[in-house]
């Protein structure tokens, strides 16, 4: 029960920052909620059992919603959000699509049939197991997910920096 | 109760600090200083700057605090004094310590001043050039230990301190300690002569307490954790395992405020380019050696 | 009780904290604390902690009077200040607009130390007061503007909707005095208002945006359009930061003001809040003119002595024997200026130890000008050792304000000496000649070799010092009364040669015409600081070794 | 089975609005903010179902590790793209991005 809580509470938490991310015009303030949002999903992990993930997704959204700050204040025209201006369009057809796809999915959680809960294990089994996984069976999973974020990152600079001529 | 014993710890820790820190920067050893100090502080008016960014303003000093203090939360000060023993201790540190950023980032972007506000990004830079750095060489303390529990990760130093193990780990993992609570001659973010106090110079009366007192539990966690992942934390003889924690810690502490003032402040630049093009390098081969040393020995 | 008393009755806990920052005093110095240092004040040593944002200060000192080019920044300082907070005045006794002062003294360490502890004891009892009045001067006095974030040029005395996007305008106060270019002009000025740079700015620096033709919605092209994309090649906006002229890291006088693109500096505007020039000297009796010209810059004072004597002198037709007896006191000058000038640079770049060790040497040296026997050479010959040692000062500075060698050519002066032009005045004096000297060279051209050069100068001075033996400085010119003439005389003053051209006439001065080595060198800052990150540019700046007294307004 | 319908549905609120937000915003960084909520959602309900159905196989959090690689590569190129964009049109706003339209 303590655990359908806190799933709840921080459930909740991230709704409201996620919500909060569109609902400022300062554009400093909606990265950070974006972070806050996304570290509130951390703490999910962590009240569903699932430590390391937890952690991980905590750390490392600091970094990447920070970074996302940053380049808002590049470039935006008033990351202050003093001119407190519209930044939106085609607002009808998104409200109804985001109403949909919520609904649809809510619907899917709530009527889908999720057979039975299954045991949950030690914090420390957990890393353990996932760190024979990672570098066990799925090995070659997670070397590719590696070697394309290496190469999107190369690929990303390459494209972002100026070309001397 | 572990709880309240580590906090005080921590806190009693933090007073110490800004006793040395009073000492290295006055030549004065005044014992009562921070306490003074502190007091005037709290005294004083605290206007805040007009058109503030007001909750990331108001928001920014508790998050530092709050960061370093969930930094030393998954510390060890002794074999059972620690308030949360976690699985992933080890990386749990870095999760509050990212947030160290965050906080600077908040407080440079809140008081609506350009000092501050260069200062915050110019810590977001700093953030980019360290983290590996801070990163990598646990990630070796922690193949050494075979577990990320930071507990264990102490009692895997009963032979030896991983600081004699593996040397290049701590000396990265001491320097990016450094630039984490911004220190001398990494203090980007605070450079009095280039920024006017940079993310402070807005703060005044009991917010700036309130920075200060952040700045020193956060100088007192990176120090302990210097301690716990490479001096081997409570382990040593006759002394008991708390005292012998607190120690290190302090001497740590102590290099970290002292050896700042003997050089110059570096430029930007060098710090990321020293971080990524030396230090990723150096701690790469950290692990590799560690890795290497672990296999001979399973042989 | 104190002028800056806070509003409140006094309790017991309120006298705990008026206890505690009469204890903690943190000063805030006007001009600044390398002034304090060319007097042979240690504010240090008194007790007196200098801090670098007026916003961690609680007592403002005021060394020598407040020149009125630093009136209205000195009173937006004191505004900014928090509560309870005071005015230690030294050399004079009054600091007009400031409040009337809470401690004045006389301008050396005995009554320096004496006046902190009166100041502490003003502290301990009238940190509190019920009855305080706010304190606004006029020139942090603002009105309220409305303006539209994305078009700056749109600004209006009453609210309502942008003629261009339509968007609501935003009030910003704009300060109506004349009050340009103070320190921390972006900044909130305390319980007053002074103008300040809201994000909006961030987002929209001041930029002219032409044609706008009007979409259903902002447009980010028309609003990058006109900007000329900075270094690295994106259009970015920019933020007008305002240095000085009461800037920690500068020396105080020095007005600069950035345009910060990110943290490049992308324009730059320079000048001085306290710059005097030759004209003040007009229709001064010979006899005052060493007092007057030695006033002109405090960082220097010996030097200009030596200049109007040797003018004097000059114009007289006097044999000018009498100014070789002043090598000494000239060289000893030099040792103590560079000595200040390292110490700023080294609080600049974050060398505490450099900044300290330096000040302290300079305060001993002008304590005794003997240089104590050996152990203060020594010392100082300790010192520049080190500093030739030190690899992480190299690699902060190097490239580092760099310029090209045929610019440098035009600023005699420690500035040419340092991209390797051997060009010296005092190489063609004969006293200096019978000491077999020669002027010190280094090559680069960057910040990095003019404190190498710096480091050298001192060595040789000293050893000039050390071979004269008197460091006796002209008090008065022993010319009769009653001369007339033209007089043209060149000094080389720690900062450079510096010129002075008067026509005398029975015993009065009809004109005068001053070439100061700064008013020359402040061509240079935009050279060195334009492009640059802001610690470079500012560090590029403080190598020149400004003084702002010497420059013109 | 109470927490997992809890986590499901907090996961489905949160992808509504990412995508709400990914489809109203006009500027390229609010876009991806909207997209990096959505994955986001798409974690919280990979770990309930790897908590609540299937906890022996890693497998389960494996993919929450291939979602957090996904969010970095997705910012990485979107800010690489953007800044190219920024440097040759000087904005990063949809509605100024016709040639950008299929």
């Amino acid at each position: 029960m303590a655990q359908a809580f806190f799933t709840g509470f921080f459930g909740l938490a991230a709704i409201w920052f996620g919500v909060v991310v569109f609902r400022t015009s300062s554009m400093v303030r909606s990265a950070l909620a974006l972070l806050f949002s996304q570290a509130a999903i951390g703490a999910m992990f962590l009240a569903m059992q699932t430590e390391f993930l937890g952690v991980l997704q905590i750390m490392m959204m600091a970094t990447e919603m920070a970074i996302m700050a940053i380049f808002m204040v590049m470039y935006m025209m008033d990351p202050g959000g003093l001119g407190g201006m519209d930044m939106t369009h085609q607002k009808r057809l998104s409200i109804a699509a985001g109403i949909f796809g919520g609904a649809a999915a809510v619907a899917v959680s709530l009527l889908g049939g999720w057979g039975t809960v299954g045991p949950s294990t030690m914090p420390e089994a957990q890393v353990a197991a996932l760190g024979e996984e990672l570098l066990g069976r799925s090995m070659l999973v997670f070397e590719t997910a590696g070697i394309t974020i290496l190469t999107a990152m190369i690929a990303a600079t390459a494209v972002a920096i100026e070309r001397r001529r | 109760m572990t709880v309240f014993l580590v906090l005080v710890m921590l806190f009693a820790g933090a007073y110490l600090v800004a006793v040395l820190e009073g000492w290295t920067s006055t030549g004065r050893l005044r014992f009562a200083g921070p306490f003074w100090a502190a007091v005037a502080l709290l005294g004083r008016e605290s206007i805040v700057p007009r058109k503030p960014d007001r909750v990331l303003y108001e928001t920014a000093p508790v998050l530092l605090l709050v960061s370093a203090v969930l930094a030393a939360a998954v510390l060890p000060l002794g074999p059972h004094l620690v308030i949360a023993d976690l699985a992933t201790g080890a990386l749990a540190v870095n999760a509050a310590l990212a947030y160290v950023m965050v906080a600077l980032v908040m407080a440079g972007w809140g008081p609506d001043g350009a000092y501050a506000m260069v200062a915050g990004w110019r810590f977001l830079g700093q953030l980019v050039a360290y983290s590996m750095l801070i990163v990598m060489p646990i990630t070796a303390v922690a193949m050494r230990a075979g577990s990320l529990v930071t507990t264990t990760i102490v009692e895997s130093q009963a032979g030896i301190w991983n600081a004699l193990t593996q040397p290049l780990g701590f000396v990265l993992f001491f320097l990016a300690a450094m630039a984490v609570c911004f220190l001398p001659p990494f203090d980007l973010p605070t450079a009095p002569g280039e920024l006017a106090g940079g993310i402070e110079a807005e703060y005044a009366g009991p917010r700036l307490a309130v920075v200060r007192l952040a700045r020193m539990v956060l100088v007192v966690s990176l120090s302990l954790a210097v301690t716990v992942f490479f001096l081997g934390g409570w382990l040593g003889p006759f002394l008991p395992g708390w005292a012998w924690t607190s120690l290190k810690t302090l001497v740590v502490a102590a290099t970290m405020l002292t050896a700042g003032r003997y050089v110059p402040r570096l430029r930007g630049e060098h710090v990321m380019e020293w971080g990524w093009k030396l230090g990723i390098p150096l701690a790469l081969v950290n692990i590799f050696w560690v890795g290497i040393t672990l296999v001979l020995r399973s042989m | 009780m104190i002028t800056g008393a806070r509003k409140g009755e006094t309790s017991w806990l309120r006298r705990l904290a008026a206890r505690a920052s009469s204890k903690e005093l943190a000063a805030f110095v006007v001009p600044g604390p390398e002034v304090a240092r060319a007097f042979g004040l240690d504010l240090g040593a008194a007790g007196l902690r200098v801090v670098p944002s007026p916003r961690h200060a609680s007592v403002l000192v005021v060394v020598g009077g407040l020149p009125e080019g630093l009136r209205d920044a000195a009173s937006v300082i004191y505004a900014q200040m928090m509560r309870p907070r005071a005015v230690l005045v030294l050399g004079s006794d009054t600091a007009s607009p400031l409040p009337g002062p809470d401690v004045s003294a006389p301008m050396d360490q005995e009554s320096l130390s004496a006046a902190v502890a009166r100041l502490r004891r003003a502290f301990a009892e009238g940190a509190w007061d019920p009855g305080v009045e706010d304190y606004a001067p006029e020139a942090a006095a603002t009105e309220t503007r409305y303006t539209c974030p994305m078009h700056p040029e749109v600004v209006q005395k009453e609210p309502g909707a942008c003629p261009k996007c339509g968007m609501d305008l935003v009030p910003r106060e704009v300060s109506s005095g004349e009050s340009d270019g103070e320190e921390e002009e972006e900044e909130e000025a305390g319980e007053l208002h002074h103008g300040s740079m809201d994000h909006g700015e961030h987002g929209s620096g001041g930029h002219e945006h032409m044609d706008h033709t009007d979409m259903g919605f902002m447009s980010m092209v028309e609003m990058t359009r006109d900007l000329q994309p900075s270094g690295d090649g994106l259009r970015m906006e920019w933020v007008e930061v305002p240095f000085g002229p009461l800037f920690p890291g500068l020396p105080g006088g020095l007005a600069l003001t950035f345009t910060l693109d990110g943290d490049t500096v992308a324009c730059v505007q320079s000048g001085s809040a306290v710059g005097r020039g030759g004209g003040c000297l007009q229709g001064v009796p010979v006899d005052d003119l060493l007092e007057h010209l030695g006033r002109i810059d405090p960082l220097s004072p010996v030097a200009y002595r030596v200049l109007a004597l040797r003018a004097v002198e000059n114009a007289a037709g006097v044999e000018p024997a009498r100014a070789t007896a002043y090598l000494g006191a000239l060289e000893h000058e030099r040792v103590v200026s560079h000595l200040g000038w390292l110490s700023s640079f080294g609080y600049l770049i974050g060398y505490e130890w450099l900044h300290r060790r330096a000040a302290g040497l300079q305060l001993a040296l002008l304590r005794d000008d003997t240089g104590e026997g050996e152990t203060l050479w020594g010392d100082l010959s300790d010192l520049l050792q080190r500093l030739r040692g030190a690899t992480l000062l190299r690699r902060r500075l190097e490239g580092v304000g760099r310029l090209r060698t045929a610019r440098a050519a035009e600023y005699p002066g420690p500035v040419s000496r340092a991209a390797g032009l051997p060009y010296d005045v005092r190489s063609e004096e004969k006293a200096y000649q019978d000491l077999g000297f020669e002027p010190a060279v280094q090559e680069g051209n960057d910040a990095y070799s003019r404190l190498m050069l710096h480091l050298d100068e001192m060595e040789r001075s000293q050893e000039i010092v050390q071979a004269v033996g008197s460091v006796s400085a002209p008090d008065d010119l022993g010319v009769q009364d009653g001369i007339s003439g033209e007089g043209d005389a060149t000094v080389e003053t720690p900062r450079g040669p510096a010129r002075l051209r008067v026509r005398i006439e029975d015993g009065m001065v009809r004109s005068a015409e001053l070439e100061t080595p700064s008013g020359r060198h402040a061509q240079l800052v935009e050279d060195v600081a334009l492009e640059h990150e802001v610690a470079d540019a500012l560090a590029g700046v403080a190598s020149l070794d400004l003084s702002p007294w010497g420059m013109t307004r | 089975m109470a927490t997992l319908l809890v986590a499901l549905v907090a996961g489905a609120v949160l992808f509504g609005i990412g995508l709400y937000g990914a489809l109203s915003q006009t500027n390229l960084v609010m876009i991806m903010m909207g997209v990096e909520l959505m994955l986001g959602a798409a974690m919280v309900n990979l770990v309930a179902f790897w908590r609540f159905l299937h906890p022996a196989a890693y497998s389960g959090q494996m993919f929450v590790l291939i979602v957090m690689t996904v969010m970095a590569l997705e910012m990485a190129v979107g800010f690489g793209v953007g800044t190219a964009r920024f440097r040759s049109r000087g904005s990063v706003e949809m509605e100024e991005a016709e040639d950008l339209k299929g």
